[in-house]
């Protein structure tokens, strides 16, 4: 757990109390049975980032191995090389981009940005964060008993008839279901239920809307990989047969029912990250954001759109023509609200006073990525390139950029940019800008050859590669280690800021949204008087205030909205 | 010799690829490589047009002491909607463009050349019209060429890149994918859907003959393993070698003494042998016979049950000449 | 889930002492009677089972399950005085699981053709698949 | 809801507030609570919804393009047992929402008397699959890849034929525990053949009590995906097994509170919501029931 920190007295900030929800109660029993979303919020974050670490260990053991055509290094054989990419796809997955952003910052500011004392169910949350302890166990478990072998999508038949600990995995990514399904059901309820007077719909921040639409694609969509799942384990031990063609099943329609959850999960992915990005662009250009409900609505576009368009995973995987080509159609429809998010974030730095902070330098490497990832799926949209795409490494570095390049940026930037609110402490900027920077340019290197080796026809999972291919190899794992270096440096400048860091005002940024308006870090019951709700991008009402160090809010002179 | 290398000798690659694609190696190819160019286009003025824009509000709006924000409008649905609909022209472009090019890639032109392909784990089989079976998929040029592949065991994806095609090969039904290849010369064939430990190992060669008449003349040579070039009678135990490494027993049975996934062949024939029930077998002819058309009969101790059926892709003679080929490898 | 503004949530004001509430009680006639319907719908599905209706009866039968699905959803669940936001959100996962259902169906359709060719061909002497 | 904490340092605006026993701290009114349990039920519904829609979904593919299995298939389950459940069902139902009024109206004792009579009901429904699943699992009629029924051999005094120590212990999901020891059949036992429309004339118009001898009187043949119709049978018919156990325990932790008085007109909100989930499940078997047992 987080180490308990005793906040320095702060001198400035006029209600720095020192009881915040970190000096509240002590005790490891107070931390373990919190009800406070914020203590739980922290308690995901420590949780998701050591997952994060795991699978990037995993990520570089991989990356190492593909350095020369054969062979590379010693004790990988082709069974451990299958088993590094199952787990690297696996963990990064299920432990740590589909939990991430909603659990762990979702979590922390949704109910203070909302202006509410809490979620609707304190105890319902913690059973989310025990479940997802749960599957994370069980997933440590498949690692001993025998390893996992068959890749993240447990495509059948392979998956039936591999005697790797499937059956151990599959029980973890069924428990982390749950957990995903009540924290998403937990925020529909406190976002309809919980919000104080005057925070109606269009007065929310954009962040709660990405929260709330990717809410409603957790309920939706979740069961559905745990009926997948619970299938797939029938198979293994009951021998049910429906996916299994021996006993007459059909393998394709396995493949139906995983990409009916795992396409809406993958914006259950990118949600979260734009709701921040909306966020980061507001506060750091100083302008109020750009076509407000454009964005709103493109997060509710984007969340029912995903469950339409599940089929152009499997273009070449024996589905018929026809749903094929009604597939491909959907899939275009889904770029759109993309593309408005991306225009609309542009538009809000035009005539604004950018300020190229830690998180505004993951917030434009978000858009530099994101843009080149949203690109890359229109080739893998239309049929016939994708025929020649699919399955290749153009596929992998397209969702690299899209979920690396998108969701951890957006994940960096919402750490960073919240960081003073969590623990009340300043991190160190040069350190916090020079690390995004080395993240980016380390991604880059680690990517970009990719889409140039998947279109050559290199293709994915592959232990032993043609000589024709190595140069781009050799290029995206010594992009793949200076990424590793990057995020340690991030790391560290957290960490190091935790022991040496400023005391942080209550609002260091100067944005207008409710978690800026109780102190850093904020109080057990997050507002001590009920929080006067505004617009939540009226930015000329907060000035800077050296004496303070941050920002302070003044009656705003009009309702600028 | 490592067991993890690849035993596959690659074609090197053919000369005429661009930066971005292998070489159009078939009638499809153009179609294929024009949309992708189309797109690149499109994605690159986009890609330009919004790092250009970053760059230059970076610059010129640049936080500085005194440099206040202007004031700015917040909204411009007409901004909004050109943004929207423009762009979506473009995607029904792209998307009627895909389409109508994959219609022509999925459905063969009746009178096509049929192969059977059977894919099994980690080697492919392609069987010819007079029944004959290669690891080697032989075509002539300027002819219509129709897979017909099933799988025996995982789901396995036949890609050559050339060529632009690629469909998975699914246990338990057919499924198709037809070529017109135009390019002479060899190309490398890859299994791109996920199908265990040498899923990197599946690969195979295809070789794009001149003319028909020059694949029939291949296909009556390759087909009839008992006569050499000169056609002199060929000794059994060498085309026995032969069909050891083009069945793929030479996967999981070694002739250096080493165990592998299988028991090796070097010095095993007549010996008595401990099966995984505990009985004693001599390994005569009906034991080597029995074991390849059914495998799981007498397994040899300590090896797993995972050896595939060879039921109807070897015929008797064959199996003999496998014999032959075994007894002389004391 | 229905992307209107649902109507301010709550009252900003709340009446003094316990801030009481009132919910729809349901009566007991309508209650006897909404059970003696599901049984008489019952008796008629079993009784109509035994009629060969050839593929009709598939649809008879999700008919009259469907109605009495809707008796005990308006009835039992109270969903006749509930909040229009419960109801709308229990209605779009119906619609999604048409939509998996429907869109699953129809591929499987298209390739069946290539299942059946590979069970006529799947002859006694290919042992690919064991019969079971 | 979270047990009463009475927050030292939150006091509301309008002086003294009168918190009920069961207002949650961060709740203002007992109504805001109660719409938020509601919604919260109502969404936890549709999680279930979408859970069973994957089965549905399977029944749907395998029922429009292979249906000769489920015509060859139904004839092994018993009608009569399965009107009788779901009328056990319904009278649940009946007497979930009866409880539910008890609670609205504070009525205590009625609202303990529904509660027993719904688990009795609960209770009755598990025994009666108990009985549907010993019996065919005693037969062999398994998902497909332990599937090892031999036509004929369900008549009396062929017990000890393939006689698999097979003891379908405890009703929760016997298929999943009875296979884990099922000895280990030749599957290839049951020979198979493409065409059954000879099992449909066949089965037409037998309606008999006895399943041993309905329907399957001279009828040798079995279509090669039979073991598919058992394992969707299992999966939908198991799975809703755990769903009514998941409900005897909510409702068994209801009737403790209502013996404990915890309900009245301004906290019923666990009642209505245990009584939604119930009505659900109900809801899942109003549509197994016919899709499953009444087939032509």
């Amino acid at each position: 757990m987080a180490t308990i920190l005793d906040p320095a007295i702060g001198a400035g900030g006029e209600d720095s109390p020192v009881d915040n929800y970190l000096t509240h109660t002590h005790g490891w029993k107070s931390w373990a049975f919190t009800l406070d979303h914020k203590r739980i919020g922290m308690m995901y974050l420590v949780g998701v980032t050591s997952a994060f670490l795991l699978g990037g260990i995993f990520a570089l053991l991989l990356r190492a191995e593909l350095f020369t055509p054969g062979p590379t290094i010693p004790l990988v054989s082709h069974d451990m090389y299958n088993q590094l990419f199952t787990l690297h796809g696996a963990v990064m997955t299920f432990l740590f981009i589909i939990p991430g952003i909603p659990a762990a910052q979702g979590n922390f500011i949704l109910p203070i940005m909302l202006g509410a004392k809490d979620v609707a169910f304190p105890r319902m949350n913690l059973c989310s964060f025990y479940l997802w302890l749960g599957g994370a166990v069980f997933f440590l478990a498949a690692l001993f008993l025998g390893g996992l072998d068959t890749g993240w999508t447990f495509y059948t038949p392979y998956s039936i008839t591999t005697n790797t600990a499937v059956v151990s995995a599959t029980m973890g990514a069924f428990i982390l279901g749950f957990s995903s399904i009540f924290t998403g059901l937990n925020f529909i309820v406190t976002v309809h239920t919980l919000r104080p007077p005057g925070m109606t719909w269009f007065r929310m921040p954009l962040f709660l809307w990405a929260i709330y639409g990717t809410a409603i694609i957790q309920v939706l969509a979740t069961p559905v990989l745990g009926i997948t799942l619970m299938l797939l384990m029938a198979e293994r031990i009951m021998g049910i047969g429906i996916f299994d063609p021996a006993l007459g099943g059909d393998p394709v329609l396995y493949q139906h029912f995983f990409w009916f959850y795992s396409h809406p999960a993958v914006y259950i992915m990118i949600l979260p990250a734009m709701g921040v990005i909306s966020e980061l662009m507001s506060t750091f250009s100083r302008k109020p954001i750009f076509g407000y409900r454009f964005i709103a609505m493109s997060s509710l576009a984007i969340a029912l759109l995903g469950f339409l368009v599940w089929g152009h995973h499997m273009f070449t995987s024996g589905q018929s023509q026809m749903s094929a080509i009604v597939f491909s159609a959907l899939t275009f429809s889904v770029a759109i609200p993309s593309a408005i998010k991306v225009f609309n974030w542009l538009a809000t730095m035009y005539k604004g006073s950018i300020s190229l902070a830690t998180p505004m330098c993951y917030a434009l490497s978000f858009l530099f990525l994101f843009t080149i990832g949203g690109l890359t799926g229109l080739y893998l949209g239309s049929l016939s390139t994708d025929i020649q795409l699919h399955d290749t490494y153009f596929v992998v570095a397209h969702f690299h950029y899209v979920m690396v390049g998108g969701t951890l940026m957006a994940f960096l930037g919402g750490v960073f940019y919240w960081w003073p609110k969590m623990t009340g402490k300043l991190y160190d900027e040069f350190w916090g800008q020079i690390a995004a920077w080395i993240v980016f340019v380390g991604f880059n290197l680690t990517f970009f050859p990719q889409f140039v080796m998947g279109s050559r026809g290199m293709p994915r999972r592959y232990y032993n590669y043609l000589p024709e291919f190595e140069f781009y190899h050799k290029m995206s794992t010594i992009g793949a280690f200076l990424l590793g270096v990057g995020l340690f440096i991030a790391l560290w400048v957290l960490l190091k800021s935790l022991k040496s860091g400023a005391k942080a005002p209550a609002n260091p940024w100067g944005s207008a949204t409710l978690e800026w308006q109780c102190s850093s870090p904020p109080p057990h019951d997050n507002f001590s008087h009920t929080p006067t709700v505004g617009d939540p991008y009226d930015l000329e009402s907060t000035v800077y205030d050296p004496k303070l160090g941050g920002y302070k809010k003044i009656a705003s002179p009009a309702p600028a909205h | 010799m490592n067991d993890d290398a690849s035993t596959f000798v690659a074609p090197p690659p053919h000369p005429g690829g661009s930066f971005w694609l292998p070489v159009q190696g078939s009638t499809k190819a153009p179609e294929v490589d024009s949309l992708f160019h189309f797109i690149t286009g499109i994605s690159l003025f986009f890609f330009v047009l919004i790092v250009g824009l970053i760059v230059w509000f970076l610059i010129q709006y640049r936080r500085r002491p005194g440099i206040e924000p202007q004031p700015s409008p917040h909204h411009n649905t007409v901004l909004e909607l050109s943004w929207s609909i423009l762009p979506s022209l473009l995607l029904v472009v792209m998307f009627y463009r895909g389409f109508t090019s994959y219609m022509d890639m999925r459905t063969p032109p009746d009178g096509a050349m049929e192969i059977n392909v059977n894919a099994k784990k980690w080697s492919w089989l392609f069987t010819y019209s007079n029944g004959w079976g290669e690891p080697e998929l032989h075509v002539p040029r300027d002819v219509p060429v129709t897979l017909v592949m099933t799988s025996e065991d995982v789901i396995h994806s036949l890609f050559i890149p050339a060529f632009r095609v690629k469909m998975d090969v699914v246990p338990g039904r057919y499924t198709k994918l037809w070529f017109n290849a135009t390019e002479v010369g060899e190309f490398t064939l890859f299994c791109t859907e996920y199908c265990g430990t040498r899923h990197s190992d599946m690969l195979a060669k295809v070789v794009v003959h001149d003319s028909v008449a020059e694949y029939q003349q291949w296909l009556e040579k390759a087909s009839d393993p008992y006569t050499d070039q000169d056609g002199q009678p060929r000794p059994l135990a060498e085309v026995g070698a032969m069909f050891y490494t083009k069945r793929g027993c030479i996967q999981c049975h070694s002739t250096d003494g080493s165990a592998k996934t299988g028991p090796t062949f070097k010095g095993t024939f007549g010996t008595t042998q401990k099966m995984t029930d505990g009985t004693d077998v001599v390994i005569d002819e009906n034991y080597v016979r029995e074991s390849i058309l059914n495998p799981m009969a007498k397994v040899r101790g300590g090896f797993r049950p995972v050896m595939p059926t060879f039921q109807g892709q070897l015929k008797d003679q064959d199996i003999g000449a496998i014999i032959a080929y075994m007894k002389s490898l004391k | 889930m229905d992307t209107a503004p649902a109507a301010d949530a709550h009252s900003a004001h709340d009446e003094h002492g316990h801030g009481e509430f009132h919910v729809h009680v349901m009566p007991i006639p309508v209650l006897l009677g909404v059970f003696v319907a599901l049984l008489g719908l019952t008796a008629l599905t079993v009784w109509s089972s035994t009629f060969p209706l050839g593929s009709w009866d598939v649809t008879l039968a999700m008919l009259i399950a469907t109605v009495k699905a809707l008796l005990i959803c308006l009835f039992f669940m109270h969903m006749l005085h509930d909040k229009p936001l419960n109801v709308m959100a229990f209605l779009s996962s119906i619609i999604f699981m048409a939509l998996f259902i429907g869109l699953a169906l129809s591929d499987y359709g298209e390739y069946k053709p290539e299942v059946d060719a590979w069970d006529s061909s799947r002859s006694p002497q290919s042992t690919t698949a064991p019969a079971p | 809801m979270s047990a009463v904490t009475e927050p030292a340092t939150h006091d509301h605006g309008d002086g003294h507030h009168a918190h009920h026993p069961f207002q949650a701290h961060h709740f203002e009114t007992m109504e805001q609570q109660y719409d938020s349990g509601k919604l919260g039920i109502w969404l936890f519904l549709i999680t279930e919804v979408m859970f069973f829609s994957g089965l549905f979904t399977a029944y749907a593919i395998f029922r429009s393009y292979h249906p000769e299995i489920f015509v060859a298939g139904h004839h092994f389950l018993d009608k009569t047992l399965g009107a009788a459940n779901t009328v056990v069902l319904l009278f649940s139902s009946l007497t979930m929402a009866w409880a539910v009024r008890c609670a609205q109206l504070g009525q205590r004792k009625g609202l303990i008397l529904c509660l027993v009579l719904t688990l009795a009901c609960a209770g009755t429904f598990m025994v009666v699959k108990y009985f549907e699943y010993s019996h065919k699992i005693h037969l062999g009629l398994v998902p497909a890849r332990y599937f090892s029924f031999v036509p004929g051999s369900e008549h009396h005094g062929h017990e000890g034929e393939h006689g698999d120590a097979k003891h379908s212990d405890g009703h929760a999901d016997a298929a999943g525990h009875a296979d884990a020891h099922a000895t280990t059949h030749d599957p290839a036992a049951t020979p198979d053949t493409l065409d059954s429309t000879t099992a449909a004339q066949e089965s037409a118009l037998l309606v008999h009590d006895q399943v041993e001898k309905a329907a399957i009187e001279g009828k040798d043949e079995l279509p090669y995906r039979i073991g598919l119709f058992f394992s969707i049978y299992y999966c939908l018919t198991g799975l809703h097994g755990i769903h009514i156990i998941a409900g005897m325990i909510a409702i068994s932790w209801i009737l403790r509170r209502s013996i404990r008085g915890d309900f009245g007109p301004q906290y019923f909100g666990p009642v209505d919501y245990v009584g939604l989930y119930w009505h659900l499940v109900d809801l899942i078997w109003v549509f197994l029931f016919p899709l499953l047992y009444l087939i032509q």
